[in-house]
């Protein structure tokens, strides 16, 4: 940073080195789960990744500000960053990338990257792109029928704000002042699409024609999220209404294992958002800033790999569900313990 | 016992959903103030308040969407669409999400909402307010699909479908709406989801149906037994999704003749399915072929009156097709 | 006005005595036909009249500016100045309103109020609200592809930007720079609904957010209208993109002869707006400006009632369809004469 | 003469008909600089440019809604929907605008439009990669569906739903993309919308199907036949909507035993209308209840692949529905 300040970023925001850390961690834990995945997949154990990299400080610095199991989470496919730090695990990750029967988010029925925890009110997401809008947008009316301090965190990559149910849902938080943040990760491309077939003007200057506050922000820059995203929550939970946030990030890997990359983009261009890549972005804050040295940060990433290596070795031993879990369950049973 | 038209039996289920369970609310566009272009939700907002009776935008994907949103989070909102024809913009949400949300979740979610729509052919109605699209609905396993003639039975199913932890579409023929009142017990009469209902007993045949051709059938089954001695028994599905296939078909091997009849486009109608069900399930006790009755493929009741006239099944069909039913 | 001007309105728009004349003419004749079809309607002659009485001025400004027959229009049910001005008849609008076999929208298929001609490219108006935006961008994007100067008009009322097509279409217009005029009749209610619960924010501050402009005008002044529109249709000819009208205006009427509006509005505010009519607000311009004098507009008058009367005594007296018509050209002939 | 597979058939046919006719397009996601998800359109951006094989934002309803616009203003568009299972935000816009346009305009405004829809269950697609969704869009008048399962038959299909001045939902079954390869005739066949093709000529019984299962169903009456002396006929309907009757009909009639068998969800699914017409229209002929086979009412294909095999009806299943029939 080129300009003076008399205190650290983080002791602007007031974030003491343990929070700081934690905030790391979940990053690397994103990061190092997503790495075994690819490396599964490589050995024709996993039939499809669907990635987060390059984007876990957008997806951590705006869950953190999140109560987990109290708040409402709306993540997409790429989230594992936001899961995580809510409270899922490596373990739940890769049982879910296997199908495994213990897969948190379905026993194995949906493909991978598709969370859902009702513990964490993580809501089960779909792979159609921009569903979660409006129905975020509801769970935020519940909170405020009945007074409640919730909120709700509704995320999605730029392709989603193209549908028709990402406008219908700025316009109804709007029209009532809803506590829900919209966190559009704006990573340039949707597949093979890149940004300016995709989205005309500027995503985030859209939400003021909704009478709500946009804001857009270096979605590589954990801290910088952070900040944007604690202003939008807490605004939220003070019922003063919904925050759009475009996190302007890069998707580092092939739209998923299925893709191949090379037919719409540059190689060079990749290299040059590696170079911004946030995991030693914020390593070097931190390293800096004295709040980590090297030792602790192998430390930290040994911890982690050996976390995630241990995950994977019990979800490759997880049994599958039976096979009949595929055919019940259709329907929750009337009078039943719900 | 109260005698109640079909609207104001939904307006009461409605009503009394709402006061016995606070978690319970109603969305759409004009059903608030205006209380509903039918006046289904009338008195209600003045009764539940403006986020109990809420007034949206003109979004139908953001209706069912906020409903879904809505259930997750403790609530149990009926959503009004507020003509069966505006229910496309919804579809998603309603089929891949709403009735996906269990399945998918491996039964941590569940969705109890309400899609109530209002359908059918009224005159004047045309292309876009007028057309019968329940089949869209029913080849989505998660989801239940329910359409009630009658008054009582439609309080109860209405009450019934709100409790019910699954999402349920809940179609309600406009024309029937005031075509008649019926006896419905106070606190309305328990009916359930998925079962059929025989409004007539009769051993010579058996028509089934349901929305305005079952009031008609109704009528043509009296005529029947008084001019020719044929008394035909009368089965309302109730439940289109997932029918009621034993009572359908126990009726279908009583009589050995089978007639469907319905408002729908036939093909591809709801009637499809019921006529494939007998012919399988009942083959054997069969006299005659299943024979369907619908509107003709096209799409839908013109505006002009004398236009009308040409695209309803009507008394005169349902009577021929019996007729040629009684005497195969 | 309490400005001073050197020259007139009109002058400065290069408009003259003629043209104004036109104008003014237009507006008098949709009025006038909606006047005839409540009429006939209290007399039970007509089951259903939905109402263009207060958005002339919005309606005619606008699509005075399109060459008939060239340029495509989408119109919606309120439009019957648009359909009006660009060649449609009141002998047209009371055949539709009765359902005969010579209604050239639909022969008696459709309800009143969904225009079409193919000649005048109007197009085949729906009852779902919004459907015709992305259907507009199509058209106009078939402009660009033939590098024809045509430019596309699609309008709506303010409800019916809440649906997603219309964001879904916004945002598309905006990605290819296409020839189309957005023009949002924002006459404050949506049945009952009133617009603080149907738009959040500005409609018109939303065209910023897809990167093209918006302007929100007075729709009771048809030169302000005219004005607007006169700029946008320019510049999407010139290939520079669309424009997007927020016209403000109000429904004189019910919502239609189905609709009891004392439930959600105040007779006041009717009353109001009633001294904001556009058409005698153009009509003092004109008397003001010395463009018409009382005779002269009587005269006009005359002549409009009097076509106004023939058409009803025509429509009236003419036949429906055959009732065959009902069931038959559900399907293009292959191979047929297109 | 040209041995292609299907997606080869898919894309000669959009190919050629772009070489033929300059109004002829394609729009869609990721069609252009990636060619497609399933590379059915590579090449084509490169040949034809950036607008006439155009990269759509990710908004379906907009797809649909601008191909409508575009023919009505001089064009051919072909739209893809990216999977089947992302066409309900576009089902407004097909079902009931493009279907509606020549009925409602009284015949001024037709909608030559193409959507291409690649549909069906491939292993680890899971719930929203793998669904059969046709019977969605065959209760409206106005539209045509097809699925046709052969390459000669899908380019030829293809080619006639381009030049057909009607919409038309083209469905491509994923799975059988790259599964066999056939010869096809250079230009293409012409194989009319809304004519049925029998693929195997026989006496026993009848195979309606389409599809991947139309594969397995093939393979089932060659082992019928040499194991059992039993000859199936196998029809596919290649038109979904409006149904070539006729030749369905002419083959039970012929065979008095009918299995229907596709990979949709059984209830609600097009089974039940071909079924439901098959019973009526050759009651006198039937030796045998008309059969039905389908995935079981379940919202569909899990991503486990253990839990998968359940799901599908499968050869086995098939053989076991055809010697009931055969020994009934
Ligand atoms: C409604 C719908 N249409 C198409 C798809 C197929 N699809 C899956 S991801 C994707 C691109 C999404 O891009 P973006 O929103 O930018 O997210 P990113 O993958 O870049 O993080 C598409 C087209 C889908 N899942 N849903
Ligand atoms: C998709 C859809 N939903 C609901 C309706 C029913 N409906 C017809 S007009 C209308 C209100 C439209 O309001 P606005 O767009 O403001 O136009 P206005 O009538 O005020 O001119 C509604 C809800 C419809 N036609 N289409
Ligand atoms: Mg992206
Ligand atoms: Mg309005």
């Amino acid at each position: 940073m080129a300009m003076k300040q008399t205190r650290s970023r983080h002791e602007a925001l007031a974030l003491g080195a343990e929070e700081l850390l934690k905030i790391y961690r979940h990053m690397l834990s994103a990061r190092r789960t997503d790495e075994r995945m690819w490396i599964l997949n490589r050995q024709g154990k996993a039939a499809f990744v669907v990635s987060c990299q390059g984007q876990e400080a957008a997806q951590v610095g705006a869950a953190y500000n999140l109560r987990p199991g109290h708040d409402y989470a709306y993540p997409y496919y790429r989230d594992a960053g936001i899961v995580m730090t809510l409270g899922m695990t490596a373990r739940d990750q890769l049982l879910s990338l296997m199908g495994k029967g213990e897969d948190p988010n379905s026993g194995g029925r949906q493909m991978p990257g598709h969370f859902s925890s009702r513990e964490l009110n993580i809501v089960t997401a779909s792979a159609p792109i921009g569903v979660q809008f409006p129905q975020a947008a509801g769970t935020a009316l519940a909170f405020k029928m009945r007074k409640e301090d919730g909120v709700v965190l509704a995320s999605g990559g730029e392709a989603s704000t193209s549908g028709g149910d990402w406008h219908e849902a700025m316009n109804f938080a709007g029209v009532h002042d809803l506590p829900v943040v919209f966190l559009v990760q704006n990573n340039v491309y949707s597949i093979s699409t890149p940004e300016p077939l995709q989205v005309a003007g500027s995503i985030a200057a859209r939400a003021e024609g909704y009478g709500f506050p946009g804001v857009a922000v270096d979605g590589n820059d954990v801290l910088a999220v952070y900040e944007v995203a604690r202003g939008a929550v807490e605004r939220a939970r003070r019922g003063e209404g919904p925050t759009l946030i475009e996190a302007k990030t890069y998707r580092l890997t092939g739209h998923s294992s299925d893709d191949d990359d090379r037919r719409y983009r540059e190689r060079e261009e990749i290299e040059e958002w590696r170079l911004k890549d946030p995991i030693p972005r914020f390593e070097r804050y931190l390293l800096e800033n004295g709040v980590l040295d090297e030792e602790g940060r192998d430390e930290i990433d040994g911890k982690v790999k050996a976390e995630v290596k241990e995950a994977s070795d019990y979800a490759e031993n997880a049994p599958f569900a039976e096979s009949g879990f595929a055919l019940e369950g259709v329907y929750a049973v009337v009078g039943g313990k719900r | 016992m109260t005698t109640k038209s079909l609207l104001q039996a939904i307006h009461d289920g409605l009503a009394g959903e709402m006061r016995a369970d606070e978690t319970v609310m109603v969305l759409g566009e004009d059903v608030g103030r205006a209380g509903g272009v039918f006046r289904v939700t009338e008195g209600l907002q003045e009764e539940f308040g403006e986020y109990r009776v809420m007034d949206t935008p003109l979004a139908e994907s953001l209706i069912a969407g906020a409903a879904i949103g809505l259930s997750v989070n403790g609530m149990r909102p009926v959503a009004e669409i507020q003509f069966a024809d505006f229910i496309p913009p919804a579809f998603d949400q309603i089929v891949s999400e709403a009735a996906r949300f269990y399945y998918r979740s491996g039964g941590a979610y569940y969705v109890p909402i309400t899609v109530r729509v209002p359908y059918g052919v009224v005159p004047g109605g045309a292309l876009y307010h007028s057309q019968s699209v329940e089949a869209w609905f029913c080849n989505t396993p998660g989801l239940k699909v329910v359409a009630p003639t009658y008054p009582a039975d439609a309080e109860g199913l209405l009450r019934s479908a709100i409790r019910d932890p699954n999402p349920v579409v809940f179609f309600e023929h406009k024309r029937c709406y005031r075509l008649l009142k019926e006896e419905v017990p106070e606190g309305g009469a328990v009916v359930p989801v998925g079962k059929a209902r025989i409004h007539r007993a009769g051993t010579d045949l058996t028509v089934v149906s349901y929305g305005f051709v079952l009031h008609q059938a109704l009528e043509v089954a009296e005529k029947l037994s008084t001019e020719h001695g044929v008394e035909a028994e009368v089965v309302e599905p109730l439940t289109l999704y997932p029918l009621d296939r034993g009572t359908i078909v126990d009726s279908a091997k009583k009589t050995g003749k089978v007639l469907v009849a319905s408002e729908a486009n036939l093909t591809g109608s709801v009637s499809a399915e019921i006529a494939a069900v007998v012919a399988r399930e009942a083959f054997e006790w069969l006299d005659a072929p299943v024979m369907r009755l619908g509107a003709p493929d096209v799409p839908t009741a013109p505006f002009a009156k004398p236009l009308l006239e040409s695209f309803m099944p009507g008394a005169e069909k349902i009577e021929a097709a019996l007729l040629e039913l009684a005497r195969y």
